[in-house]
C-alpha cells in the first residue's frame, strides 16, 4: 500500500495502523512535543491505535521548530 | 542608590502589567527563536531579553539530523516560557487553521501567532485569507495573536472578531527598517481596545523604544536579535529598549517647540 | 534569569566605560538639576538615571529664600555625584571665563561645562565667543566641555585646541525635538577623536537611544526629565534608554532592507 | 531661452505620457472637484492644475438649489476633461458596485474610481470589499480604478483581476500627511506592471514632487488644491511639482552620501 | 486652457518677485556651472533651469587647455546671466578676501559668494573666518552673500553685518541629502530680515520644493543638476520644484492632520 | 401606491410609470446626466417608458455632483 | 563708601574689608560652596582678609544652584 | 630676476615691467575677464604699465572658470 509520509512517498508492507507507521517513522525517538495529520485532520495521539491508514492517504508528523 | 528593580519596589514607579487573553506578561517583549547563530546562543539572548513568550514554527518531524529542523522544545527542556507557536509559510486560511491545529495538538497550547502569508518577496499579509483563518480559529476555541498589515480597518476587524490582541507590522519582516509608518500604528492603537503588539520590522533598540512610545503594549521581534553581530548583548539591548519606551510613554514626555527653553534659571547671572 | 547586571558582571555584555578627561564614568548619562517640581523630586530622578555626573549653574547668592536660587550643593549633602559647574546665561567669552573661575573656585572642581550663548530665542552658541572662552579656560587649566553646534568644523577645532568632550546641540535646548540632524552628529563623531556628548535636544526615550546608536559617547539632558509629568519616572527611562542604545551601537545591527527576510525557516512547511 | 513647452518640442527634454486603460495622458494629475469656495474658483483651478481628469460623486438629485449637490456636469459644460466617477461614501461591495453602474448610466463612462471605506474616522478601505466590487466590476467591463491601501498584496491582487490601475493612498483622505510611507509605495510600484496613481495623503508640493520621485505614474488629490487658502496658485504649484517630480525620476539624480563633494575645481586655487 | 505664465500675466497667480540687495530677480534658482558632463551641456540646462544668476570661480590662468580650467566667461560669450563669482577653495579669511578682489577685477562685479572652507571632508564653513572675511569685503564695497551652516546665531551676525542675504547650506556640498535641518532653516528665515538661500545639499526637485515651503527666498544649487543622468532635463525639474514650492508656500497650504477629512460629500448616498 | 423615491415616501395618485414618475420629479428639468435604479437595478433611459411601479418600490434618480 | 554688590548699590559705613562685607552679607550663614569676585577678578578665600575695597568697587558673591 | 608666477618659478630675462610679463604669459591670448596680483594685492589693469616687479616678487593672473 503506499501513502505520502511528510510529502514522500512511501510503501507500507506491514501494519497499516497509523501507530505502527509513526513509530517506525519515529525509529525509536520518544512521540512526545509532536502532532499528527491525516489527509489534513488531526489525529489527536489516543487515535493512533485506531486508525487504520488506507491507499494514497497522506500523513503529516510535526513538530516544533526554532521561528519568528 | 536603589536599583531600577528597587525602584519599582518601593512603588516610585510602577510600570503596568501586559494582559494578553488571560494572561499576564511583565515583560513586553515577545522573541522569535530563529536564526541565531546557535542553540547557545539562542538561549541567552531569550534569558538576556527578559522574555516570558517565545515564538516557534510547526514544521515536518524530520529524521535527519543538522538540518535547522530539531525539536525547539528540547532545546528549552529546562525554560520556562510561553509558547507563541506560528503558522509562518503559510499563504492559504487552510493551510493556516490546519497549522494551527498541529501547533495545539503536539504544544498543547490553543495560542497561535497567525500569519498567512501573501508574496514572499514582502512577507506581508493576504487580508482577505487571515480574516478568514481569523474566524475559523476564534470558532475553534483558539486565541488568535494575528501577524497583519497596519491597517485601521483590518486591525478593527481582527478585535471586532474576538482576537486577542492585533499585531501590525512596522516594516517588512527581517528588513530591519524600524516603524515605516509611526501615524497608522497610533490611529490603530487609538481606535482598538485589544493589546497591539507591533510585529517585524524592528532593527535596533530606538526603534523599540520609539514603538512603545506611540502606546503599543508589545513588540515581537526576531531578526533584529538573531541577525544582529552579538545577539546576546541586543537582546539586552532591547529588552532595555522596550521598558525604557514604555516607561516613556508612562512618564508623559515634554512637548515639542521650536524654539528653546532656558533649563538654567535665568535670574542671578553675573554682572546682569 | 539573570538580570542585566548579572549578565555585565559575568562578562557575556560588556559595555564600555565613558572616560573624560581622567574620570571614568560607568553611566553616559549628564543630568541636570534645573526644573524640577521640587528638590526631592530632583534627587529621586538623579538616582533613577543612574548618572554620576550633574550640572549646576553659577548665580548670585541672594539672601532671599524660595526663590529657586537655594544652594544646590545643600540639597545634595549626601549624594555623591561630580559636579560639572556651567556658564548658562554668559553672552560673552568674557563673561563665561569668569563664571567657570567663580566655578571653580566655589565648587573647587576645575571642569566646566562651557556654555556661550548667542541668542535668547534659540540658545544656540556664539561660535567666535566659544572658541575665544575655549582657548582662554584650556590656557587656565580648565577641563572644557563646550556646549557647541552640531557644527565638524567647529568640533574639530574645538578637539584640536584639547577640549575635554564636544557637546554638540541635538535641538534647541528645553525643544524636546530630538536629533534633529543625524548626519552632522555622526560626522563629528567619526572625525573627532575625543568623547563626543549630545546636549540638548533630547525629548524622549527614543531620542537618547537614537542618538547612542549615533556613537556618541553620552548624552547631557535636563528638560526632558525636570519637564515630564512623571520625572523620576522618566529619568528611569532615560537611564534605561541610554543603555539600550549603547549597547545596540555595540551590538552591531542587522542591515536595512527594503524587502522582507523570512524570520521562520522555509523548510519543512505543510503540504509542500 | 526656451520655454519647458519648447525645450519638450525640441525634444531635448521628453517626458513620458501617461497611459491607464486605452487613454493616454499628458497630465499626471487627477483632481478632485470637491469643497472648493466656489465653482468658479473650482474651474480656475482645474485650469491652473492642467488636468486632464477630473472626479465626480454619484449623488441622489436634489431638486432644492444651494445645497452643494448641484450638477457638476453643468458647471463643467464647456471644458473637456475626461470624467471618473468615484464611489465615495460606499462602505460595502453592493453599494459600490451599484454606485459604479448608475455612474455609468448618468455619465456614459465604464471608468470608475472605486471607494469602498472600511471606517469613518480614517477612510481607509475595506480591502475585502474592494476586492469582491473589483471583481464584480471587472467582470461587467469597467475599468476599474481602486482607491486601496499601500499594500502591496492587494495592489497585487487587484493587479492580477485586470484593474486599469491602482491607487493607494499615501495617507489619510484630507489629511494632509504627505506619503507617510514612501518604502511601500516604492515597493508597490517595484512588483506591479499597471500604472500607480498615489491617492490621498499630498498635501503640498514638495509631497507630490516626492511621490512622482518615487516612481509612481501620477497622483490625485483634491482637498490639497480645494481646501488651500488660493486654491487656483496652489493649483499650479501642484501642476508644477508633479511634472518636477517626474522629471526628476527621470533624470537619474545623484546618490546621496554622508560627506561632501566639491562642485567647484579644487586645482588652480591662488596661493596653493 | 491657459499657461502657467498665461496665468501670471493675468493677474490671477503672483508670485513675488526675489530682490537681492539692487537686483530683482523672477527666477528663485542660482545655478553652478561645474562638473557638467561638457560646456554645451552646461548652457542647455541653464537655460533650462531658468536662472537668471550663475556661479563661478576664480583659478589661476592656465594656459595648458583641455584642463577644466578653461574661462568660462567665452563658452557664456552670448548668454546674459548675473554673475556670481565665488571664493570656493578658500580656507582661510586672507585667501577668500584676495580671491573676492581678484573677481572683482577679473568679472567687474562686487558681487560675492563667500565660502571659506574649515575642512575638506565636509567643506562645512569655517564660522570665524567666515565672518571675518564678510567683514572686510563689506567694508570693501562687496555684495556679500556667505555660504553658513545652517546656524541661527551665525546667520544673526551675518545679518546685522549687513550682508545681502545668508546662504545656510542644506546638507554638505554635493552630498544630495537635501534639507538635514529643516527646523533651523525655519528658524533662520523667522529671525532674519534679508534673503535666505539654501545653498548646498538639494540632490532631487522634492528637496528643492520643501525648501522653498520652509519660506526661503531661493536656492542655489550645482551637482545635483550637473551630477544627474540628464542634467537638462533635471535643470527643468529644478526649475519647477521651485516654483511649485515657493507658490505652495505662497498658497497656504492644508493642515496636518491624524486622521480623515472626506473629500466628497457626505449627504446624498443613494441607499441611505 | 407608496413607493420611495431618493429615500422618500411618495404616494403615487396618477401613472405608475417610471417616466412618468421622473419626469414629474424633475419638474421641467431635462433628464440628462442622471440615472435611475430600481431595487438596485439600473433602468436604461430607454426602459423608463415600458416599466410599471408597483407598491413598496425603491427609486433612486442620481447625478453627478463634485467630489473628490 | 559705595560699592555695588551683587549688583545693588552698597553704602560701606563701617570696615571696608572684603573679608567683613562678605560675612555681614551671609548675615550668620556659612562661607561654604561660594566663591567672591571684585572687579571681574576672582578673590581666593584666603585672601578676603587681605583685600581692602574701594569706592565703586564691584563685589560678586556666588554660589551653585540647580542649572542644566 | 626670479618671480613666482602663478605658483611656478619664472626668470625673467626681458623686462620686470608687469604689463609685458603678463603679455608674454597670455601668448597672443586677449587680456580680458582676468586679474592680477601682486604679492596678495591686485593690480588694476591700468597700473601694469606702471608696476615693475621685484627679486621674488609672486604674481597671479586669473579668471573665471566653472563653479558652483
Amino acid at each position: 500500500m503506499k501513502i505520502k509520509l511528510n510529502g514522500e512517498l512511501k510503501i507500507l508492507n506491514g501494519s497499516n495502523l497509523l501507530d505502527e507507521v509513526i513509530t517506525s517513522y519515529l525509529n525509536g525517538k520518544e512521540a512526545r512535543g509532536i502532532a499528527v495529520a491525516l489527509n489534513s485532520t488531526i489525529v489527536p495521539k489516543q487515535k493512533w491505535n485506531d486508525t487504520a491508514l488506507n491507499e494514497n492517504d497522506e500523513v503529516e508528523i510535526v513538530h516544533a521548530v526554532q521561528g519568528g | 542608590m536603589r536599583s531600577p528593580a528597587a525602584l519599582r519596589m518601593t512603588g516610585i514607579i510602577k510600570m503596568n502589567k501586559l494582559k494578553i487573553a488571560d494572561k499576564e506578561f511583565t515583560s513586553r517583549l515577545i522573541v522569535g527563536t530563529s536564526r541565531y547563530p546557535d542553540p547557545k546562543t539562542m538561549l541567552e539572548a531569550l534569558d538576556a531579553s527578559g522574555t516570558e513568550m517565545i515564538t516557534v514554527s510547526i514544521r515536518r518531524l524530520n529524521m535527519h539530523t543538522g538540518n535547522g529542523q530539531e525539536s525547539i522544545m528540547e532545546m528549552l527542556s529546562k525554560k520556562d516560557f510561553s509558547i507563541l507557536p506560528n503558522t509562518a509559510g503559510c499563504y492559504t486560511a487552510k493551510e493556516a487553521v490546519l497549522t494551527a491545529k498541529l501547533a495545539r495538538e503536539a504544544l498543547s497550547t490553543n495560542w497561535i501567532k497567525l500569519e498567512v502569508i501573501g508574496d514572499d518577496e514582502t512577507l506581508f499579509p493576504d487580508v482577505s485569507e487571515l480574516l478568514k483563518a481569523s474566524e475559523e480559529l476564534l470558532n475553534d476555541g483558539f486565541v488568535v495573536l494575528p501577524y497583519c498589515n497596519d491597517d485601521p480597518v483590518t486591525c478593527k476587524k481582527l478585535a471586532d472578531m474576538g482576537c486577542a490582541a492585533v499585531m501590525p507590522l512596522g516594516a517588512p519582516i527581517g528588513s530591519g527598517m524600524g516603524i515605516r509608518n509611526p501615524y497608522n500604528i497610533q490611529i490603530i492603537r487609538e481606535i482598538i481596545d485589544i493589546p497591539v503588539i507591533v510585529d517585524a520590522g524592528v532593527g535596533t533598540a530606538s526603534d523599540a523604544a520609539l514603538a512603545m512610545e506611540l502606546g503599543v503594549d508589545g513588540i515581537l521581534m526576531n531578526s533584529a536579535i538573531a541577525g544582529a553581530q552579538h545577539p546576546v548583548q541586543m537582546a539586552l539591548a532591547m529588552k532595555l529598549a522596550v521598558e525604557a519606551g514604555r516607561l516613556a510613554f508612562e512618564s508623559g514626555r515634554i512637548p515639542k517647540k521650536l524654539y528653546a527653553n532656558a533649563s538654567s534659571p535665568i535670574e542671578g547671572v553675573i554682572g546682569s
